[in-house]
C-alpha cells in the first residue's frame, strides 16, 4: 500500500511495505470488528421506553467468553506481529551484508556531507569524492554507510529506501542499503536540529553503473585539488574535522 | 477500620447555612486563596482551558503556515523557521503539561476524589493550594519564555541535547532554560498534588467504602498519580543535569567532554511513556462513569478493569525505548522493547472490550455526555490500533518522526484531552455549577468537533505513510513532498482545523452562559449512584452537613426487583 | 483547621506517615535517576577514577558519622514523642538539626577546598556528577533541618507529636541516601 | 492489632546499640578499601552500605512494623530503578554496540571549541538566491 504513495528503491523497502500490509490486515480486522460491535450495541440497546436495562455482573460465563476469546486471539495476533516485525528489524539493523562500497555520511547543523570512496574504493583515502547535499550511488551495489553528526542529533532518512538512522554526536553508526531503482530522490533530516532543520534536505541520485563511473571520474579528478592542499590525515577524524570543500 | 460512625461535618450550621460559622471571606480569599478542593479544581480547570486556547492558537498558526507556506498568517504574520519550531515545541508542551495534566489529573482529581470517596476535603488542603500556586507559577514562566530575547525554546517538547543544552545550537539561550524551569516546576506541582490524591483516596474513604466500592475514575486518577510520581523522578534528575549543562557548562550530555546525549533520551522517555498513560487513565475513568450512567448498566467487569489499569500502569514502565528504535539505541535492545510495546496493547484492548461490553443489555440515552463518551471509545480505538504500527520495530524504521506518528498520538491525545474532558465537563457541570448546560448547543459543539477532528488527522496518516517527516516548516524544499495531492491534503487538514476551532465558540458561550443563567439542576440530575450526587449542587464548603456512608459498589444500576433503576451508594440496604 | 478527611484512616496507617512514605517513593526515583546515571558513567569511564581520587575520603567518612548520629537522635526524639514527652523530643530534634548543620558545614569546607584546587563542576564528568548528586543531597539535608525546626517548635508545646515520627522517617531516608552516596563518591577510586 | 500497639512493642529496641553497630560498619567500610584489593573494597564499601541501609530502615524507620502496602510501594520504586539501569546501560555504559560505536567527537577528537559553529548564512546552498534566502531567514529568526 505504501508503494502507491512512494516508490520502492531499495531491497528492504519491500519488506517494510509487506510488514505494513500484514499489520494493516490484522489490525484492520480487529478494528472493524470492534467498531462494528460497538455501533451495533449502541443501535441495538438504545433506550426504548418500557424496556429496562439488564443487570449483568460480568461473571456470566456466556458473556465473559466474549472478552476472553478476543483476549487470547489478540495475544496470538500480537505474537505474529512481533515475529514479523523482529524479522524485518534484524534484516535491516542487525545484519550487515558484505559491502561493495562504503560511504561516509556526516550530518551537521543544516547540511549533509557525503564522502564517496572514489576510484580506489577505499574510504578515507586522498581520492575520496566529498560532496555536500548530493549523494551519488550506483544501482545494484550494496553500500555501507558510516553515519556521524558534528553537533546535534540529526537523522539520516531516505524515504524511498525506507531507511532511517539517527546520527547522535559522539557516535558512528553503521548501516547498509542496496539501491534497486535509478532516479533522483530526497534525503531528509528526521530529527529536529534547530532553525535550519527545514532546509536540511539533500539530493540522492541513484545512477546506472556507467553514469556513476562518469560522475566519479569527473569528480575524482578535481577532488585532491579541492582539498586546498591540506594533506588529510587518515582515520575517521579526517573526513569529519575538515570543513566541507565546495564539491558540486 | 475507622471506628467513628456519624461524623459531623466541622461546619456547625445545617446544610443550607453551611457558610454560617465561617467569617464572611473576602472575594480574593474565596477564589484565589481558598483551600477548598472544589475551588482549587476550578483554578486548575480554568488555567488549563485558558492555556488550551493558547495551544490551539499555536496549532492554528503553524497549520496555516503548513497549508500556505510563506504567506503571512492572519493574527501572527509571516512564520520564520525559528518561530515555527517555537510554535510546535510549545504547542506540544502546553497541550500535554499545561492542558491535559491539569484538567484531567488535577481538575477532575481535585473535584471528584473528595466528593466520590465521601470526604469533606483533601487530607492536606494547604498543600493542595500550594501545588496549584506552583503550577500557576510554572504556567507564567512558560508563557514569559515565549517573549524573551531570541524567542521561546524551539527544540521540540522532547528537548534532546545537545540542541537543548547548547545555546549556540538552539539559538534560544533564555527560552530553553525558562522552558526547562517551567517544566520542572510543573513536575513539582504534580508531585505535591499527587500525594494529596493518593493519600486522600487511600485513607479518607467514607466508612464502609471498601477498595472495590471506589468508583473507577478515582482508581484511575490515583493510579495515574502513582505512575506519574514513579516515572517523573529520573526526568527531574535529568532536568537538573540539563539545566546545569545549559547554565553551568557541565558535561552530562556533551559528547565532546564525556557526556552522552542518548542518556537524556532514555531518562526522558522512561518518563514519557508512563506519562501518556497518566493522561489516558483518568479519561478512561471519566468515560467509565459516563457510560454506566447513561446505559443504566453495571460496569461489565469492575475487577477486570482494575486489574487491566494496574497491568497497563506497570507495563508502561517496560516500553519506553520504542520512541528510540532508530534513535541510536543498541538494535538488540529494540527487540526487547518491541515485544513489550506490542504486548501492552492487550490490557488496553481488554479495557476497551469491557467498556464496549458494558453497553450490552443497556438502555442507552444519547444525551451530550454519553455522545462524548461513545465518541471517545470510537476515536481512541483508531489511536490504539495505529500504535501497533509504531510499536513494531521493523515498521518504525520508516514511520519514526513522520506524520504517521503525529496522527497516531493525536488520535490518542485528542480523545483524551478534549473528547474525554468534554464528557466529564458536560456530565459534572450540573454538580459543579448547579445548572444545566444547553443540550442543543452541546450537540452542535459535539458534532462540530468530532467530525472535523477526523478531517485533520486522517490526511496526516496518508502524508505520514508517504514518508513526510515532521517539524518541517516548509515542504517546498523537498520535491518528494511538494506534489499537488500532498499540498491539497495539508490544506484540507488546515481547513478542518479552522472549522473545528470555530465550533469551539458555541461551547465557550454555552459554558459561560449556563454557569450563571442555565436552568437550575437538582442534586442528582442524571440519577446516578456515586456519592457526589448526594451532595448539593454546587456542594457547599465541606460538601455534606452529615458525612455519607457507603453500603455498596458504585455501579448498581437496573438491579432486578427495585422500582428505580439506580441505587445510590449511601442508601442503607 | 483539620478536615475530617485527615482524621480518617481507612488504610490503618496515619495520614501524615502515609504521605511521608509516598514522598519517599518519589525521592527514591529522583535520587535513583542521578545515581543510576552516575553508576553507568563510572562503569563506562574507568578514567574517571583518577578524577575521583581527589575527593577527601576522611571528610566523607566523618560526615557519614555525623549523619548516623543525627539519625540516632532523630529516632530517640521519636521514642520521646511516643512517650508523650514533647520537651525532650524537641531538644533531640534540635540536636538532629545541629548534626545537619555540622554536615553542611563540613561539606561547604570540603567543597571550597576542592574548588580552590580547581575541581569545579565543569572540571570533568566525575565532578559534574559529584556536585550534582552531593548538592541535591545537601539541599535535602537543609530542607529536612528546616522542617525539623518547625516540627520541634510545636512539639515543644506537646502538640502534633505524630509529626516527630514523620520527619524522623524522612531524615532516616536522607541518611540512607548518604550511606550509598559515600562509597559511590568517596571510596570508588 | 492497630499500629499504635505495634509501636509499644517496637520500644524495646536499644537504639544506641544499633547506632554503635552502624559506626562499626562505617569503620569497616572505610578500612576495607585501604587494603587496596578491589574485591575487598567492593564488599566492604557497598556490601556494608547495604547492611547499614537495612539496619536504619528496619530499626530506625520501623519498616518491619509497617503495612505491606508501604513495602510494596518502596520496593516497586527500587525495581523501577533497576529496570532503568537495565534499559539504559547497554547504550550509555558501553562504548560500542551492534551497529554503533562511540568515537567521533567522543574520546580522541579534540574538544570542539564552543564557539566553532557554522552560521546559517555561511551554509553552502545551491544558488545565490537561496543563499540570500537562508541569510534572511537567519536574520529574521534571531531578530524577532
Amino acid at each position: 500500500m505504501i508503494n502507491d504513495l512512494i516508490v520502492r528503491a531499495s531491497t528492504f523497502s519491500g519488506d517494510i511495505d509487506r510488514l505494513f500490509l500484514l499489520i494493516t490486515v490484522i489490525v484492520g480486522v480487529w478494528f472493524v470488528a470492534a467498531e462494528a460491535m460497538f455501533f451495533w450495541l449502541i443501535f441495538r440497546f438504545r433506550a426504548k421506553d418500557g424496556v429496562p436495562a439488564q443487570y449483568v455482573t460480568g461473571k456470566e460465563p456466556h458473556l465473559k467468553q466474549w472478552i476472553n476469546i478476543p483476549h487470547t486471539l489478540i495475544l496470538i495476533c500480537d505474537i505474529i506481529i512481533i515475529i514479523a516485525a523482529v524479522r524485518v528489524w534484524v534484516r535491516i539493523k542487525q545484519t550487515l551484508p558484505p559491502a561493495d562500497r562504503t560511504i561516509r555520511v556526516v550530518a551537521q547543523q543544516w547540511a549533509w556531507t557525503f564522502a564517496d570512496p572514489g576510484p580506489d574504493n577505499r574510504i578515507d583515502t586522498p581520492d575520496d569524492v566529498r560532496t555536500t547535499d548530493e549523494l551519488h550511488v550506483e544501482v545494484g551495489k550494496t553500500y555501507h554507510f558510516l553515519l556521524e553528526s558534528k553537533d546535534v542529533v540529526h537523522s539520516f532518512f531516505v524515504p524511498v529506501f525506507r531507511l532511517k538512522q539517527d546520527a547522535d554526536p559522539g557516535r558512528t553508526y553503521t548501516g547498509w542499503f542496496k539501491p534497486t531503482k535509478t532516479g533522483t530522490y530526497d534525503i531528509l533530516c528526521a530529527e529536529i536540529c534547530g532553525i535550519g532543520h527545514g532546509v536540511m534536505g539533500a539530493k540522492l541520485v541513484v545512477d546506472s553503473p556507467q553514469a556513476y563511473r562518469q560522475w566519479q571520474q569527473a569528480h575524482a579528478a578535481e577532488a585532491p585539488a579541492a582539498v586546498n592542499g591540506e594533506t588529510p590525515t587518515d582515520g575517521a577524524s579526517a573526513a569529519v574535522s575538515t570543513l566541507v570543500p565546495r564539491g558540486q | 477500620m475507622a471506628e467513628h460512625t456519624h461524623e459531623r461535618a466541622h461546619v456547625a450550621g445545617t446544610a443550607n447555612d453551611a457558610h454560617h460559622d465561617h467569617h464572611e471571606v473576602g472575594w480574593f480569599k474565596k477564589y484565589f486563596w481558598s483551600t477548598d478542593h472544589k475551588v482549587i479544581a476550578f483554578q486548575y480547570m480554568f488555567t488549563g482551558m485558558f492555556l488550551a486556547l493558547i495551544g490551539a492558537f499555536m496549532a492554528y498558526v503553524f497549520r496555516m503556515q503548513l497549508a500556505f507556506p510563506g504567506q503571512p498568517v492572519p493574527g501572527f504574520g509571516v512564520v520564520s523557521p525559528g518561530q515555527y519550531n517555537m510554535l510546535i515545541t510549545n504547542h506540544g508542551s502546553i497541550m500535554i503539561f499545561w492542558v491535559a495534566m491539569p484538567v484531567l489529573l488535577a481538575g477532575f482529581g481535585n473535584y471528584l476524589i473528595p466528593l466520590m470517596v465521601g470526604a469533606d476535603d483533601m487530607v492536606f488542603p494547604r498543600l493542595n493550594r500550594l501545588s496549584y500556586q506552583i503550577f500557576f507559577l510554572s504556567a507564567i514562566v512558560l508563557l514569559t519564555s515565549l517573549f524573551v530575547q531570541n524567542g521561546g525554546f524551539g527544540g521540540a517538547w522532547t528537548a534532546y541535547p545537545p540542541l537543548s543544552a547548547n545555546k549556540l545550537y538552539n539559538l534560544t539561550p533564555y527560552g530553553a532554560s525558562m522552558w526547562l524551569i517551567a517544566v520542572a516546576l510543573e513536575f513539582v506541582a504534580f508531585l505535591l498534588g499527587g500525594i494529596n490524591f493518593i493519600v486522600t483516596s487511600m485513607n479518607s474513604r467514607a466508612p464502609g467504602m471498601k477498595a472495590f466500592d471506589v468508583p473507577i475514575v478515582v482508581w484511575t486518577i490515583v493510579i495515574a498519580s502513582i505512575l506519574f510520581m514513579a516515572s517523573v523522578g529520573p526526568l527531574i534528575a535529568g532536568a537538573i543535569m540539563l539545566l546545569f549543562d545549559q547554565t553551568l557548562g557541565t558535561s552530562f550530555f556533551n559528547p565532546n567532554r564525556g557526556g552522552d546525549p542518548v542518556l537524556w533520551q532514555h531518562l526522558f522517555w522512561f518518563f514519557g511513556h508512563p506519562e501518556v498513560y497518566v493522561v489516558l487513565l483518568p479519561a478512561m475513568g471519566i468515560v467509565a462513569e459516563v457510560m454506566t450512567v447513561f446505559a443504566r448498566k453495571k460496569l461489565f467487569a469492575y475487577k477486570t478493569v482494575i486489574y487491566t489499569i494496574i497491568a497497563t500502569g506497570v507495563l508502561s514502565f517496560f516500553v519506553w525505548a520504542h520512541h528510540q528504535f532508530v534513535a541510536g539505541i543498541d538494535p538488540r535492545m529494540a527487540n526487547v522493547f518491541t515485544v513489550t510495546t506490542v504486548l501492552i496493547s492487550i490490557p488496553i484492548a481488554e479495557m476497551c472490550f469491557v467498556y464496549i461490553a458494558t453497553l450490552y443489555g443497556g438502555s442507552i440515552r444519547f444525551s451530550v455526555p454519553m455522545l462524548w463518551a461513545l465518541a471517545f471509545m470510537a476515536e481512541f480505538l483508531i489511536g490504539g490500533v495505529t500504535g501497533i504500527y509504531l510499536g513494531a520495530s521493523g515498521l518504525d524504521i520508516y514511520f519514526h518522526d513522520t506524520y504517521f506518528v503525529v496522527a497516531h498520538f493525536h488520535y490518542t491525545f485528542f480523545p483524551i484531552a478534549v473528547i474525554g474532558v468534554m464528557a466529564g465537563v458536560t456530565f459534572w457541570f450540573p454538580k459543579m455549577f448547579g445548572r444545566y448546560m444547553n443540550e442543543f448547543w452541546g450537540k452542535v459543539h459535539f458534532w462540530g468537533t468530532v467530525i472535523p477532528f477526523n478531517g485533520i488527522f486522517i490526511p496526516l496518516f496518508i502524508l505520514g505513510a508517504a514518508g513526510e517527516h515532521r517539524r518541517i516548516f516548509d515542504y517546498k524544499n523537498f520535491p518528494q513532498f511538494n506534489h499537488p495531492w500532498q499540498n491539497d491534503l495539508r490544506i484540507f487538514a488546515t481547513v478542518s482545523l479552522l472549522v473545528m476551532l470555530l465550533f469551539q465558540i458555541p461551547f465557550l458561550v454555552n459554558f459561560v452562559w449556563s454557569m450563571f443563567r442555565g436552568p437550575k439542576a437538582p442534586k442528582n440530575p442524571w440519577k446516578s449512584n456515586t456519592l457526589e450526587w448526594t451532595a448539593d449542587s454546587p456542594p457547599p464548603h465541606g460538601n455534606w452537613a452529615e458525612m455519607p456512608e457507603c453500603h455498596r459498589g458504585p455501579y448498581e444500576y437496573s438491579v432486578p426487583g427495585r422500582e428505580q433503576d439506580f441505587w445510590p451508594q449511601n442508601e442503607k440496604a | 483547621m483539620k478536615t475530617i478527611a485527615t482524621t480518617r484512616s481507612a488504610m490503618g496507617i496515619a495520614t501524615g506517615k502515609l504521605a511521608v512514605w509516598w514522598v519517599l517513593v518519589s525521592e527514591i526515583v529522583i535520587f535513583g535517576g542521578v545515581l543510576v546515571s552516575y553508576i553507568m558513567h563510572r562503569l563506562g569511564h574507568p578514567e574517571w577514577a583518577e578524577q575521583a581520587a581527589h575527593t577527601h575520603m576522611w571528610l566523607g567518612a566523618f560526615n557519614t558519622f555525623v549523619l548516623l548520629t543525627s539519625s540516632l537522635s532523630a529516632v530517640l526524639a521519636h521514642q520521646a514523642a511516643e512517650q508523650g514527652n514533647g520537651r525532650k523530643a524537641a531538644n533531640l530534634l534540635y540536636l538532629t538539626c545541629l548534626g545537619a548543620l555540622t554536615f553542611l558545614g563540613v561539606k561547604s569546607f570540603e567543597w571550597t577546598n576542592e574548588i580552590k584546587e580547581g575541581f569545579t563542576i565543569q572540571a570533568g564528568g566525575f565532578w559534574s556528577y559529584y556536585y550534582t548528586a552531593a548538592g541535591l543531597h545537601a539541599f535535602h539535608v537543609f530542607a529536612g533541618a528546616l522542617v525539623m525546626l518547625w516540627v520541634a517548635s510545636s512539639a515543644k508545646k506537646n502538640e502534633n507529636l505524630h509529626r516527630v515520627e514523620n520527619v524522623g522517617i524522612y531524615w532516616h531516608f536522607v541518611d540512607i541516601v548518604w550511606i550509598f552516596l559515600f562509597p559511590l563518591l568517596y571510596i570508588a577510586k | 492489632m492497630s499500629a499504635h500497639a505495634a509501636h509499644a512493642q517496637g520500644h524495646h529496641r536499644n537504639y544506641v546499640k544499633i547506632w554503635a553497630m552502624l559506626v562499626v560498619l562505617l569503620v569497616i567500610s572505610v578500612l576495607g578499601p585501604m587494603t587496596g584489593i578491589r574485591v575487598i573494597m567492593l564488599i566492604t564499601a557497598f556490601g556494608v552500605a547495604l547492611v547499614k541501609a537495612y539496619l536504619v530502615a528496619k530499626n530506625f524507620m520501623h519498616l518491619d512494623l509497617e503495612k505491606p502496602i508501604i513495602h510494596f510501594a518502596l520496593g516497586l520504586a527500587l525495581v523501577f530503578m533497576v529496570l532503568l539501569y537495565a534499559g539504559v546501560a547497554p547504550d550509555v555504559q558501553k562504548s560500542a554496540g551492534q551497529n554503533w560505536k562511540k568515537d567521533a567527537g567522543f574520546h580522541h577528537l579534540p574538544p570542539q571549541p564552543e564557539h566553532e559553529m557554522l552560521h546559517p548564512e555561511e551554509l553552502e546552498t545551491k544558488t545565490p538566491a537561496e543563499r540570500e534566502a537562508a541569510r534572511e531567514q537567519h536574520r529574521d529568526a534571531t531578530a524577532h
